[in-house]
């Protein structure tokens, strides 16, 4: 079957940042299959250069408003490493909670105003608010939970305010806590449950699409991994996270301002699937529960299912937030000042996981306490190669279908990925291929 | 002691406007527009020319507008208002029938029994002439109490000339001597071109027994001061009207004071004598 | 609603993203409490990160984003010719904001240490506030911009009048809320120069005001340099501490 | 009068005592190296020993931002809001803030009485406490001793183990009545407060040298160094400038008209429609703010607007004196006009040797 095939969608809706979506089929042949980003670059780690350890995380914090914590946590570790500054448990616990609480409000806005329209026909959610108005409540009601866990214990939830190295400038007071904790129980919980069943009732409609990828995630002993860990692959296992490069080890494209990223294979995948495939059996029995009902099995290779993922780990950050707090109040909140006195100066390396997957940050500091280089590696970034090889896989599985479907179809499987493109522009200091901006 | 109780004047709701009910508008200009207000139960405003009440629209804000309706008008009284901002384009927009807040009348006027039996000499430039009709219709209306009553009037252009059916009655009027000018004329214009200071020194005063009423923008002041100084007319024979930011009008707000004197209370009409030491007055 | 305050019909707004984190437009979404009553008052007609709808005209365009390549330039005027009032939104959209550190070094050293031999394929240009290209309306501050004033600006122009511009500084704001002064815990703070607006969140969490609102008019800014050295920051440092979010400036300089 | 004694371990026991009579407003800990008024529910967190407060009381009567009039503007009406005016005893005020207060008064019934803020004075009663002056404060250049005690019920005035109790009102007597753990008062000798901070005129000579200090250079090199953040304004305790803003709600449907503190040292506090600014220039706008504490009102009134308390001193971030323009002022005057009309050059020291 010979067949032509040109799809642009230029300025993909629905994600955050810029891309575009350019599929060539000629005479059944598929020339192009590809996620160019074009989102405007904006230089971050030349930024950094020469700006003081106070400064670096309120800098890194403004490449991404979506990621802007899971940014402000890598930078803070990074400064940490490299200054050798410690943090108290406390510290741990808070930067924990505000994890919890950002996965949580990333994962409610991308599954219910990003993906819902989608699975439900609709352009956008606006127009779902009169039909789906309860849902829509709901939703709202989960993302201002989620953002008051980032309004208390850092001041706002995008760009965060407290966290700082070293510590904290301002704790939350029990009864704040208190106060959450209630809502989690109350408010969070049950919304859950009740997101579980509306997901249930919609994953019919979810593309049923497999291609077994590399799956690449942080990997902690203790507990299901969102703040810290080693790195772990599901082809090659653990490395240290000071040897990310070998994991990471980018290489730069034509079509995309951002660079891309590949490990064993062509390309891997990393975010809410690869966490749940390389770490599910840590996570407690409510998110298990939710998995199981929405019909997410372990080596899960259908990448629109990270979006039920998602969802599992929205039950996952509830539950954990309640512990944490628990945790906290045990501990009695005490008002610490941040530790900012460099014991040593270098590099540094800090890595967390973002709702998009892993993130890494690595700065060099002088002995003035200003950076020297540095360099992060975005989760989206990391993904942009797999994006464009389950393209490659999918479009010839699709190809008798209408083209405005197929379109359909590709668009909604980049916002599976969630792609966070103006986070994924960052330099990069590689050679390029060819071409130019579209 | 209680603090409530040991005042002269009894503490008071300074801030709670009356509902007022706009009963005609008329627009003068593009930018001015006179309205014609009626409190509730026809009760009168009570005020003196010159003084001014603060004008309310809720959402929006408050702002100061004279009173330019003389008190011997009964039942209503009347403003004339420029749009600048925010508040005045609203104001712009109320028909007859709407309601505004009306907070007043606040500040001291012109002391209009000091100035019987004197000759009236009336200097108004631009939007300076809406403070100073009141003075002008109170002077019509007792006319016998007073002497000469000179009326000067300046705009930029004829087509910037307020109370235009009320400035034919002056011109018409043989007991007003009225003068009026623009800086830019029109074709059809017939009358004097020149800034209002032109007209002054051909006017033959009486100078001890002359009373001067000024209002105009803050550049005016100067020149026809220094014009009436060299007439040789007596500073405590110049009044004035000045205009500052105001918010409350009550000489709480701290924003109109110049120097030591509130305008909202201690103004906005000034014997010249009384400001004239006050650096940041002109 | 009254008849002396009532917009007469529906507004169209739409939104729009240049150079930036985006994070603005999240905070808009994080509206939560409020989102459903916003929508009340205006139809949203386009807004690329939350739907596919696409408009011709709108009452309000919000901008968020600074303008950093030639076809951002393009864009911003195509979008000004179609709004009838436009709002830049945050600052990297009002000031340049974070997006103008990169002015300060010579573009051409930053596209190289970017892009390497191949810096031309990517063109760039200075990172520019919105009002360098087109005219703006309307100015919402911060970084992100501030809820609070997003929602007085909001409010306003939706029912037809100016939004009130803040131009008093931060610690103004902070006094009102009787924080202790971070001078007084020994940190710096741009609070004394920089915009209010924000209700001074920063210091009162603890943490010094960063200037991201953009600065006061006629900042005293060699007075603040002499807070800053005397309160134990090197020239340059505080001179760098200055430019973090107000790297911009006006165009001659950039020749 | 009566005095009685308090030891310092009876202090808590004595603020649950007055908590009997009413709400309980002290000093606390706020921040790291402030304090500031709160209502009390802890006993213990009361700190008598302070230098001085973030904001005075005067947050209590005139609030940074009050809440004028509520409008509809379905029907375009107003209610009328309820100004509360609960009992409130004011425990640790400095003798310059209670001046303060009572200067505030003054502005406030002047006139044109204020129902608002009077009604909130109405119901209060204040305990003051001494304090050792800091570097910063300078009360007694104009005319406040720390054991001034005009004002206040009872005054506590410290000595080693605790207060010597001055009950002087009958609201004083009446709070103190009942509670027994007060002693007889020590024999204690007065002890001399030393100020380390001094204007060197009296202040009853400062109108005079203001009269003089109009076109002085001491306005432009201050604004050289001044950002023009109007925290002098903010914090002063006889400040009471505001703005009025009318804000209205989400559904557009309802309102407020507010007022909130404001400041003559910011840029348009003086400015109208138009683009006029009738105070322009930072100099003119700390000219301005210093003639307000010692010039105009004081003028009128002989008493100077400004208590010495140091606040703007010590809160300005550029490390502007208040004191130092005074005596900068003080000293051109001095050479400029002292000299020349060769008046007795005695006269002017009264003030120093405080
Ligand atoms: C005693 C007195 C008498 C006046 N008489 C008249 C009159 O008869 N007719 C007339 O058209 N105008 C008069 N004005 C001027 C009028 O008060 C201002 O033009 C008006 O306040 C502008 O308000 P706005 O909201 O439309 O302007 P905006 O430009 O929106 O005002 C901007 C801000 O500045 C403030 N502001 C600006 N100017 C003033 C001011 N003068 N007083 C208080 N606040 C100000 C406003 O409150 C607002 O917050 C008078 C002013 C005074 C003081
Ligand atoms: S903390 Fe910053 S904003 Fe607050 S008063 Fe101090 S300098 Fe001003
Ligand atoms: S506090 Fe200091 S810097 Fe701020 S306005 Fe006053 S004098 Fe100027
Ligand atoms: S002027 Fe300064 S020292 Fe005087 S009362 Fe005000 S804040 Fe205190």
């Amino acid at each position: 079957m010979s067949k032509n095939l040109d799809i642009n969608v230029h300025h993909l809706t629905r994600v955050e940042g810029h891309g575009n979506i350019v599929i060539n089929m000629k005479e059944g042949r598929l020339e192009k299959a590809e996620l160019q980003i074009v989102e405007a670059p904006r230089y971050f780690e030349a930024l950094l250069k020469g700006r003081s350890f106070h400064e670096a995380a309120i800098i890194t914090s403004r490449i991404c408003g979506i990621c802007a914590l899971g940014h402000q946590i890598a930078s803070l570790k990074a400064t940490e490493d490299a200054l050798g500054l410690e943090v108290s448990e406390q510290t741990i616990l808070l930067r924990k909670l505000l994890v919890n609480g950002a996965t949580l409000q990333s994962n409610v806005l991308h599954v219910y105003f990003l993906v819902a329209p989608d699975l439900l026909n609709a352009p956008s959610v606006f127009p779902l608010i009169p039909t789906h108005k309860n849902v829509i409540l709901r939703a709202l009601r989960m993302k201002r939970l989620a953002n008051d866990i980032g309004d208390i214990v850092s001041g706002r939830a995008v760009h965060p305010i407290t966290p700082v190295p070293g510590g904290f400038t301002h704790i939350p007071t029990a009864g704040e806590l208190k106060e959450l904790r209630r809502r989690l129980i109350e408010e969070g919980l049950p919304d859950v449950v009740e997101t579980v069943k509306t997901i249930k009732s919609l994953a019919g409609r979810i593309p049923d699409f497999v291609r077994e990828t590399e799956y690449i995630s942080l990997q902690d002993k203790n507990e299901y991994a969102l703040y810290d860990g080693e790195i772990f692959s599901s082809d090659t296992g653990a490395t240290a996270v000071r040897n990310y490069r070998d994991i990471t080890s980018e290489f730069v494209v034509a079509h995309s301002t951002s660079k891309h990223a590949r490990h064993a294979r062509s390309s891997y995948m990393v975010g809410a699937l690869a966490r749940w495939n390389n770490n599910h059996n840590q996570l407690t029995e409510i998110s298990l529960n939710a998995a199981e009902e929405m019909g997410l099995k372990p080596d899960c290779y259908n990448p629109y299912l990270n979006n039920v993922a998602q969802v599992v780990e929205c039950a996952h950050c509830v539950e954990d937030s309640i512990a944490i707090i628990d945790r906290l109040l045990e501990l009695g909140l005490k008002n610490e000042k941040p530790n900012q006195t460099p014991t040593k100066y270098g590099v540094g390396i800090g890595s967390t996981e973002v709702p998009r997957g892993i993130l890494f940050h690595e700065y060099e500091y002088d002995r003035k306490g200003n950076i020297v280089f540095a360099n992060c590696i975005i989760p989206t970034g990391q993904n942009l190669a797999n994006i464009d090889d389950d393209m490659k896989k999918l479009v010839p599985e699709i190809i008798d279908k209408p083209k405005k479907d197929i379109t359909k179809q590709l668009e909604m499987l980049v916002r599976a990925y969630d792609p966070c493109i103006s986070c994924s522009v960052h330099l990069l200091n590689v050679k390029f291929i060819n071409d130019s901006e579209d | 002691m209680n603090i409530l109780t040991k005042h002269e004047h009894t503490p008071l709701e300074l801030y709670y406007p009356e509902m007022a009910e706009i009963t005609a508008v008329n627009q003068f200009t593009e930018l001015e527009k006179w309205f014609e207000i009626k409190l509730p139960d026809g009760k009168e405003l009570g005020h003196q020319p010159g003084q001014f009440a603060l004008f309310s629209i809720f959402g929006i804000g408050e702002a100061a507008i004279s009173i330019c309706s003389a008190p011997t008008k009964k039942g209503a009284f009347d403003i004339c208002v420029r749009k600048v901002g925010m508040l005045t384009e609203k104001m712009h927009q109320l028909e007859v029938g709407q309601k505004i807040g009306v907070r007043g009348p606040f500040g001291t006027g012109f002391p209009v029994n000091d100035f019987k039996g004197k000759d009236i000499l009336i200097i108004g430039g631009g939007i300076g002439i809406v403070p100073l009709r009141s003075l002008i219709n109170h002077v019509i209306a007792y006319r016998e109490d007073f002497g000469r009553i000179i009326i000067l009037y300046g705009a930029k252009n004829p087509d910037e000339l307020l109370f235009p059916d009320e400035l034919e009655n002056w011109d018409n009027d043989p007991s007003i001597e009225y003068h009026v000018t623009v800086d830019q004329g029109t074709p059809e214009w017939q009358g004097n071109t020149g800034v209002i200071t032109t007209l002054i020194p051909g006017l033959d005063l009486d100078l001890d027994n002359t009373i001067a009423a000024i209002v105009g923008p803050p550049i005016m002041y100067k020149f026809v001061l220094m014009a009436l100084k060299s007439k040789r007319l007596p500073e405590d024979n110049i009044y004035m009207s000045l205009e500052r930011r105001m918010k409350c009008g009550v000489g709480k707000c701290g924003h109109c004071q110049i120097n030591d004197s509130y305008v909202c209370l201690d103004g906005p009409v000034y014997q010249f004598s009384d400001i004239k030491n006050l650096p940041e007055a002109i | 609603m009254s008849t002396q305050t009532a917009p007469k019909t529906k507004p169209q707004i739409a939104f729009f993203d240049f150079t930036s984190c985006e994070g603005c437009q999240l905070n808009k979404l994080n509206l939560e409490n409020h989102l459903l009553e916003i929508l009340e008052h205006v139809d949203i007609v386009e807004f690329r990160e939350a739907m596919d709808d696409k408009a011709d005209a709108y009452d309000i365009a919000f901008i968020e984003g600074s303008i950093s390549t030639p076809s951002c330039v393009e864009r911003i005027h195509d979008i000004r010719r179609r709004a009838k009032i436009l709002v830049a939104l945050g600052s990297c959209a009002v000031t340049g904001g974070i997006n103008a550190m990169k002015n300060l070094q010579p573009i051409e050293d930053v596209r190289e240490t970017v892009y390497g031999k191949d810096k031309y394929l990517f063109p760039t240009l200075p990172a520019m506030p919105v009002s360098a290209i087109v005219k703006v309306d309307y100015e919402i501050h911060g970084c992100p911009m501030s809820i609070p004033e997003f929602l007085v600006v909001f409010k306003a122009l939706v029912m037809g009048k100016q939004p009130i511009k803040p131009d008093s500084p931060v610690c103004v704001e902070c006094k009102l809320r009787e924080n202790e002064c971070l001078y007084d815990r020994g940190m710096v703070c741009l609070g004394p120069i920089t915009l209010s607006g924000c209700d001074a969140i920063c210091p009162s969490f603890g943490q010094f005001c960063t200037g991201c609102r953009g600065l006061v008019p006629d900042a005293n800014k060699n007075a603040m340099l002499d807070i800053l050295t005397d309160h134990g920051l090197s020239l340059q440092e505080a001179e760098k501490r200055l430019l973090l979010f107000n790297s911009y400036k006006q165009p001659d300089t950039f020749k | 009068m009566n005095k009685h004694n308090l030891l310092l371990q009876n202090i808590p026991d004595f603020v649950a005592h007055l908590q009997t009579y009413g709400e309980v407003h002290a000093p606390c800990q706020k921040g790291e190296n402030s304090f500031s008024f709160e209502q009390v529910t802890d006993p213990s967190r009361v700190v008598l020993d302070y230098a001085r407060t973030l904001q005075s009381i005067r947050k209590y009567f005139l609030p940074p931002t009050e809440r004028l009039l509520n409008f509809s503007l379905t029907d375009n009406t107003f209610t009328k809001v309820a100004i509360e005016n609960n009992h409130r005893i004011f425990l640790g005020v400095h003798s310059y803030d209670m001046k303060a207060v009572l200067k505030l008064d003054f502005n406030f019934s002047h006139r044109t009485p204020e129902i608002n803020y009077l009604k909130r004075r109405e119901n209060c009663t204040f305990i003051g406490v001494s304090y050792e002056p800091d570097d910063y404060h300078f009360s007694r250049s104009v005319g406040i001793t720390v054991e001034n005690t005009e004002g206040f019920d009872l005054f506590l005035d410290r000595h080693e183990n605790g207060y010597t109790v001055q009950v002087l009102t009958e609201r004083g007597t009446e709070i103190t009545k009942d509670f027994t753990a007060l002693g007889e008062a020590l024999e204690i000798p007065e002890i001399s407060r030393q100020f380390k901070n001094k204007i060197k005129f009296n202040y009853n000579r400062l109108p005079e040298v203001m009269e003089q200090s109009w076109n002085s250079p001491v306005w432009e090199e201050v604004a050289q160094r001044c950002v023009g953040c109007g925290t002098c304004n903010l914090v002063c305790p006889t400040c009471y400038c505001f703005n009025m803003v009318d804000n209205v709600d989400l559904k557009l449907t309802d309102g407020s008209r507010d007022r909130h503190w404001d400041g003559c040292l910011l840029s348009s506090f003086a400015a109208v429609a138009g683009g006029e600014n009738f105070r322009e220039k930072l100099a003119s706008r700390q000219r301005h703010r210093i003639y307000r504490k010692f010039k105009y009102i004081t003028d009128k009134t002989g008493d100077p607007w400004c208590v010495g308390c140091g606040r703007c001193t010590a809160y300005c971030t550029a490390g502007i004196s208040i004191v130092e323009i005074v005596n900068r002022l003080s000293d051109e005057f001095e050479q400029t006009h002292l000299r020349k009309s060769s008046a007795p050059v005695g006269q002017k020291i009264q003030g120093v040797s405080l």
